[in-house]
């Protein structure tokens, strides 16, 4: 029984992780960008969620306010900062995001102070059983939450025409523009996806923990960069498969291991161990 | 100059040898390294218990390097085998897995960290020229590699690596000891920080730490000497100066990071390189 | 006879499923000028690379001087004597014209670490460079950017660096393609001059005309085969060659 | 009432000002360094607030012999090699008469060794490590040692709670490291059964696998060293799990942000801390008051602790009849001080003779639960 509790706790964080490194890899499949600021805007969704909630007394209505503000501001983040420096080597939009970051984490703790904020009524603190095993409400609600986010990401790519283009935009932008792919607009559309995965992921966690903070996309921030190095460089099924897996590793680790190594040694350990044997990554398909 | 100077110059110093080293494996051979405190710490950690053991300064400070410069071997052998982003990941990796390690190790204190470090006894001004002085060995040790053959292999390296193997020069060996030297540098800058501070924690040696190196080296131009040094004091002091907007910092410098790979993504060097070039272009 | 300067045996070469070269051999005596061509896709840049050690032989073996190099590394094959002009240009770009040059060079000095640390001094090797870029024509770029050269001047380049390491056999892939007539004219001029002079070469080149003029023997490959391989006019005349080239190209006209 | 307030809000805008030039014979200057930036900022603002709070008390009572009291606040980052400049800065430019520590342990180490060679007094407010006070005589601490407050919490588990069988839940780091340090330290003596022994890293916020393990261990009590940001989601996801043993925190807890994340989760936890909300003591009612009508917000630990060390700098100052550091060293050694945590007195060592306070949620509140003051099992090291 503590091995599937065990299982699914590994899997509930694995799906928050998954939430947030899928738009990393959206960006960084399409234009080779580390976007590491993508966890300021999940922290910026995370306080919206709950500002707005607080304020209007609705949680939908929170969560859909997030996902639309921080979604127009991933797309004010690619017009402003990485379009100018997309010719540049990779390094200088790495550190340029790593700067924005910095500057977001302080903005948030010098407009929303340093305490961080909680929804003026928890949320979903009850249990819900399910046969033999229960699982908080909370959990629960970050798993389907997440299920409900990545159908819809893998129909979206599927089904519609802007993922025909996204693809094609991936495997090669001249020949897409040949087809008349508008490909700009892909990476705006792009943009407003993955960010709006960012926000969908901070509202999730508010939920999950009842309290956003400034710093609380720093975990994020570079363990989603293992996540999608794991999962092949932007591959989307690869990083699903990362999350969930490093998700269970880590809830093992941290009970069998935590006397020897932290939590997040245990992910790049293990991070290291594969590039070693596969530098290309775990589920990255073959060159 | 009172002690307020003083200590400040040695942290100026510290960071100045820290950047110097990355700037020999992100800038001259262009493996970007997101784990470089890693390095730092190891050196710091080897020379805390060397110093605490009671060996004498010139040993500790040898052997701070050399065993980060072990550390910086193995991570070498990572270069070779994964690149670019891979490799910058990997070594993010590295820095996490050496502070998660030392977390935990009773003999390393753990998180209560290492303390008994006996006094450098140098006296304030002469660890204050102590430190000049290895900053300006360590200078002379990075503009003599540029000049030399080594950098010139190491700039074809970091260009493009199939073509420079094709005209002889053996990558691996030339990442290995862009890694090693580099290593070196930032293991004798942590046994500086030990006789500094007295006494090491782990915290003193994450992430944060590797990104402002980085920062230092990129801000300052990749692979320019004098603009890494200029970026990383800097960037050190940038905090002393704006003390009167405490509040707003540490924004300040992620505004700067943000602004100088806008419009300047080649870093200061880039900025008085153009400057000169238009200099020169108005007087002919 | 002599042992070969350069010998391939049986050379093969899988890319996933897909067969680029099988068990192709053939050797090569100093001071030869040998042309290698075949339609697009036969295999001839990837031959060129196994040779180099850029990729792998799934099997086979390469000897250099009577010395087998199968599983030496690129660099080290490059200090043994073996220079690869590529296809498609690859200048060092954060580097002038005549560094690159310059660079190559110092072969002996980048050669071994030690050496390297030690030496500073250039004076020999921008001598040795600037020499290089009159020989192949493009010594008013020496200063230059390689970002603000046309594709003729990098292209002449690449031969000027490939010759800097003072290679045993050089390694030609299509040195000649995007030159104008004039300045291809040229180049091979020098090439042959340069032969003439004691440098054996492997030639890929698309202009049969021009390879007939230049080389004295070929290899024809084909769908990753040998299919000729002997003195030009005959080859040339060789129904298999001929058949390939001509359904190659009817292959071509269908499309 | 009505001036007093508003010369607490003037002291408060002028202590704002750190570099406004000031006369050095019209001030007497304070020197204060907190983590303002970074993942400890909460703390730093509320050990500054809690500090400048004691400052403008102080001057709106009329200073130190008609001299206005400056505090001199500086951002320490949680860096310790950035503090010994800092502290060297608050020596020789600012000229300070003593130095408080509003940090961690990491900065108040690095900086303890400078203020003492100076010959000056230098305050730690809350950071534990044993180490800080072993720079020299010149150094003390208002706050409680971790080991000390493990003891207690050892007794407050096994003596008055009467459970024998604990699982401990710590932050990995220097506090929570101490703590259950001291909690093994009198584990025997008091009959205290440690099943297990787990870490979380500070960041985390999300305990699913901890707390799937610690029911299974079916311990009678948790004890869960950590911060408020930790402490409010582990103890709701500890709930929300149906795990109802009781759980003892630490004063990494005290604060109402505890309440506000952990929501009914958080009732009938117990806490021991240092400040006593439902104390009568004149000196921490005023503290109380006048911090929530200054900054719209509750009272912490951290505030209070840094106001109680500001305190005890002011009343040395104020009454040490000199303002040289062997003056106010000696003053300080010899002399009990009224604050807003109780009444302080310090040991050879310089470390803090104080009972402990144990403080239990109830109706979304601290409240009185009980006071631990065997000074015995208290004692703190005097070497």
């Amino acid at each position: 029984m503590l091995h599937v509790e065990l299982v699914l706790q590994g899997l509930v964080n694995g799906s928050m992780y998954a939430v947030v490194a899928i738009g990393l890899t959206l960006i960084y499949g399409l234009l080779r960008i580390l976007h590491v600021a993508h966890a300021g805007l999940y922290t910026l969704g995370a306080y919206i969620t709950v500002l707005t909630t607080n304020a209007t007394g609705s949680l939908a209505l929170g969560i859909l306010a997030a996902m639309l503000v921080v979604g127009l501001c991933g797309m004010l983040v690619y017009r402003l900062l990485y379009e100018p420096m997309l010719e540049r080597p990779p390094y200088v939009a790495l550190i340029a995001s790593i700067g924005l970051f910095i500057c977001m984490e302080e903005s948030y703790r010098i407009v929303f102070g340093p305490y961080g904020s909680s929804f003026d009524m928890p949320r979903l603190g009850e249990r819900i059983a399910l046969g033999p095993i229960s699982i908080a409400a909370a959990d629960a609600a970050m798993l389907v939450g997440a299920i409900v986010l990545l159908t819809g990401l893998a129909m979206l790519m599927r089904r519609t025409r802007f993922g025909v283009a996204w693809r094609a935009t991936v495997t090669d932008p001249a020949m897409a523009r040949s087809f008349g792919i508008d490909t700009i607009k892909v990476r705006y559309v792009n943009f407003f996806i993955a960010s709006v995965f960012a926000a969908a992921a901070g509202s999730l966690v508010a939920v999950l923990n009842n309290l956003v903070e400034p710093t609380m996309g720093s975990v994020p921030s570079y363990k989603s960069l293992a996540i999608i190095v794991l999962g092949g460089l932007g591959q989307v099924g690869g990083t699903l498969a990362a999350a969930l897996l490093l998700g269970v590793i880590e809830a093992y680790g941290t009970i069998y291991a935590g006397a020897y190594l932290d939590r997040d040694a245990i992910a790049f350990i293990f991070l290291i161990v594969v590039l070693m044997i596969r530098p290309q990554g775990l589920f990255a398909r073959g060159s | 100059m009172g002690a307020y100077e003083l200590t400040l110059v040695a942290v100026v110093s510290i960071n100045v040898m820290l950047a110097l080293g990355l700037n020999l494996i992100t800038g001259f051979c262009g493996q970007v390294s997101l784990g470089h405190a890693a390095f730092f710490g190891t050196g710091a950690y080897a020379a805390a218990l060397m110093a605490a053991a009671g060996w004498p300064l010139p040993v500790v400070l040898v052997a701070g390097g050399v065993t980060a410069a072990v550390l910086g071997l193995l991570v070498g052998f990572t270069s070779l085998r994964v690149r670019e982003d891979f490799l910058a990941i990997t070594t993010m990796g590295v820095g996490f897995v050496f502070v998660g390690f030392v977390r935990k190790q009773g003999w390393l204190g753990a998180e209560m960290g290492l303390t008994n470090i006996p006094d450098h006894g140098l006296g304030d001004i002469g660890f204050i020229l102590m430190c000049l002085g290895l900053v300006a060995a360590m200078a002379a040790i990075s503009a003599h590699i540029k000049r030399s053959w080594l950098g010139f292999g190491f700039a074809a390296v970091a260009d493009d690596e199939a073509t420079a193997r094709t005209l002889g020069i053996n990558v691996p060996l030339y990442k290995l000891a862009a890694f090693v030297i580099g290593t070196f540098l930032a293991g004798v800058a942590g046994a500086v920080y030990v006789y500094f501070t007295r006494f090491i924690i782990p915290g003193a040696f994450g992430f944060t730490v590797s990104i402002s190196i980085l920062s230092m080296v990129i801000v300052g131009g990749v692979g320019s000497l004098w603009g890494v040094i200029v970026a990383a004091v800097l960037l050190t002091l940038l905090p002393e100066f704006s003390r009167v907007i405490n509040d707003y910092k540490l924004l300040l410098y992620g505004a700067l990071i943000v602004l100088t790979m806008r419009f300047a993504p080649d870093g200061l060097a880039g900025i008085v390189t153009s400057l000169s070039r238009r200099l020169r272009r108005s007087e002919t | 006879m002599t042992t070969p300067l350069l010998q391939v045996d049986a050379v093969t070469v899988h890319f996933g499923g897909i067969t680029a070269l099988e068990r192709v051999g053939f050797s090569l005596v100093a001071g030869e000028l040998l042309g290698l061509i075949g339609p697009n896709g036969a295999g001839k840049t990837t031959l060129l690379r196994a040779i180099i050690g850029v990729v792998a032989p799934d099997e086979g073996r390469v000897h250099l001087a009577g010395r087998d190099i199968t599983t030496l590394s690129t660099d080290a094959r490059a200090r043994l004597g073996l220079a690869l002009t590529h296809q498609i240009v690859r200048p060092f770009r954060s580097m002038s014209v005549i560094d690159n040059v310059v660079l190559a060079a110092g072969h002996a000095k980048t050669g071994s670490l030690l050496k390297a640390v030690a030496a500073v001094g250039r004076v020999a090797e921008e001598r040795r460079a600037g020499e290089l870029l009159a020989l192949v024509g493009i010594a008013d770029f020496a200063q230059a950017n390689p970002a603000a050269l046309p594709l003729g001047a990098l292209k002449r380049l690449e031969v000027a660096r490939a010759l800097a390491i003072d290679p045993k056999v050089l390694l030609l892939d299509e040195p000649l393609a995007g030159l104008n007539s004039v300045e291809a004219e040229r180049l091979a001029e020098t090439l042959v001059r340069l032969n003439a002079g004691g440098i054996t070469m492997i030639l890929i080149e698309h202009n049969l005309a021009k390879v007939a003029e230049v080389c004295a023997r070929l290899v024809v490959l084909d769908n990753g085969r040998k299919i000729a391989d002997g003195a030009t006019r005959e080859t040339l005349a060789d129904p298999a060659v001929v058949a390939a080239y001509i359904g190659k190209e009817a292959a071509d006209a269908r499309t | 009432m009505r001036i007093r307030l508003k010369y607490l809000a003037l002291a408060l805008s002028v202590t704002g000002w750190v570099c406004a030039p000031a006369q050095a014979q019209d001030v007497v200057k304070i020197g204060f360094h907190a983590p303002l930036t970074g993942f400890a900022a909460a703390d730093g603002k509320s050990a500054k607030q809690g500090a400048e709070l004691a400052v403008a008390q102080a001057n709106a009572a009329g200073g130190i012999n008609g001299k206005k009291i400056q505090l001199v606040v500086y951002d320490d980052e949680g860096k310790p090699e950035n503090t010994i400049p800092l502290a060297n800065k608050l020596i020789g430019q600012d000229k300070v008469a003593i130095a408080v520590s509003g940090g961690y342990s990491g900065p108040t180490r690095a900086a303890a060794p400078v203020f003492n060679r100076a010959g000056m007094v230098y305050l730690s407010a809350y950071a534990i490590h044993p180490d800080i006070t072993k720079a020299g005589d010149f150094i003390f601490r208002t706050g409680m040692m971790g080991e000390v407050q493990g003891r207690a919490g050892a007794k407050l588990m096994a003596d008055m709670l009467k459970k024998k069988k604990v699982v401990i839940v710590a932050v990995n780091n220097d506090f929570g490291q101490a703590l259950t340090a001291g909690v093994e330290e009198v584990a025997g003596k008091f009959g205290l059964n440690i099943v297990k022994k787990y870490t979380f890293a500070m960041p985390d916020r999300q305990f699913g696998p901890l707390v799937a393990q610690v029911k299974a261990d079916a311990p009678e009590v948790i004890y869960a060293p950590g911060y408020f940001f930790n402490a409010g989601p582990l103890v709701a996801q500890l709930r929300a799990a149906g795990v109802d043993v009781p759980i003892i925190g630490q004063e990494g807890y005290d604060s109402q942000r505890f309440i506000e994340i952990a929501g009914k989760a958080s009732e009938g936890v117990i806490v021991t801390t240092s400040l006593d909300r439902d104390s009568k003591s004149p000196a921490t009612r005023a503290f109380i008051d006048d911090y929530e009508k200054a900054y719209k917000d509750r009272v912490d630990m951290v505030a209070a602790s840094g106001n109680a060390a500001a305190t005890v700098a002011i009343e040395a100052l104020r009454k040490a009849g000199s303002l040289d550091g062997k003056a106010l060293r000696d003053f300080i050694r010899a002399n009990a001080f009224e604050t807003s945590i109780g009444k302080l007195s310090f040991n050879g060592l310089g470390e803090v003779k104080k009972p402990v306070q144990v403080q239990v949620v109830k109706d979304a509140n601290f409240h009185h639960y009980a006071v631990i003051d065997d000074l015995v099992l208290l004692a703190p090291p005097e070497k």
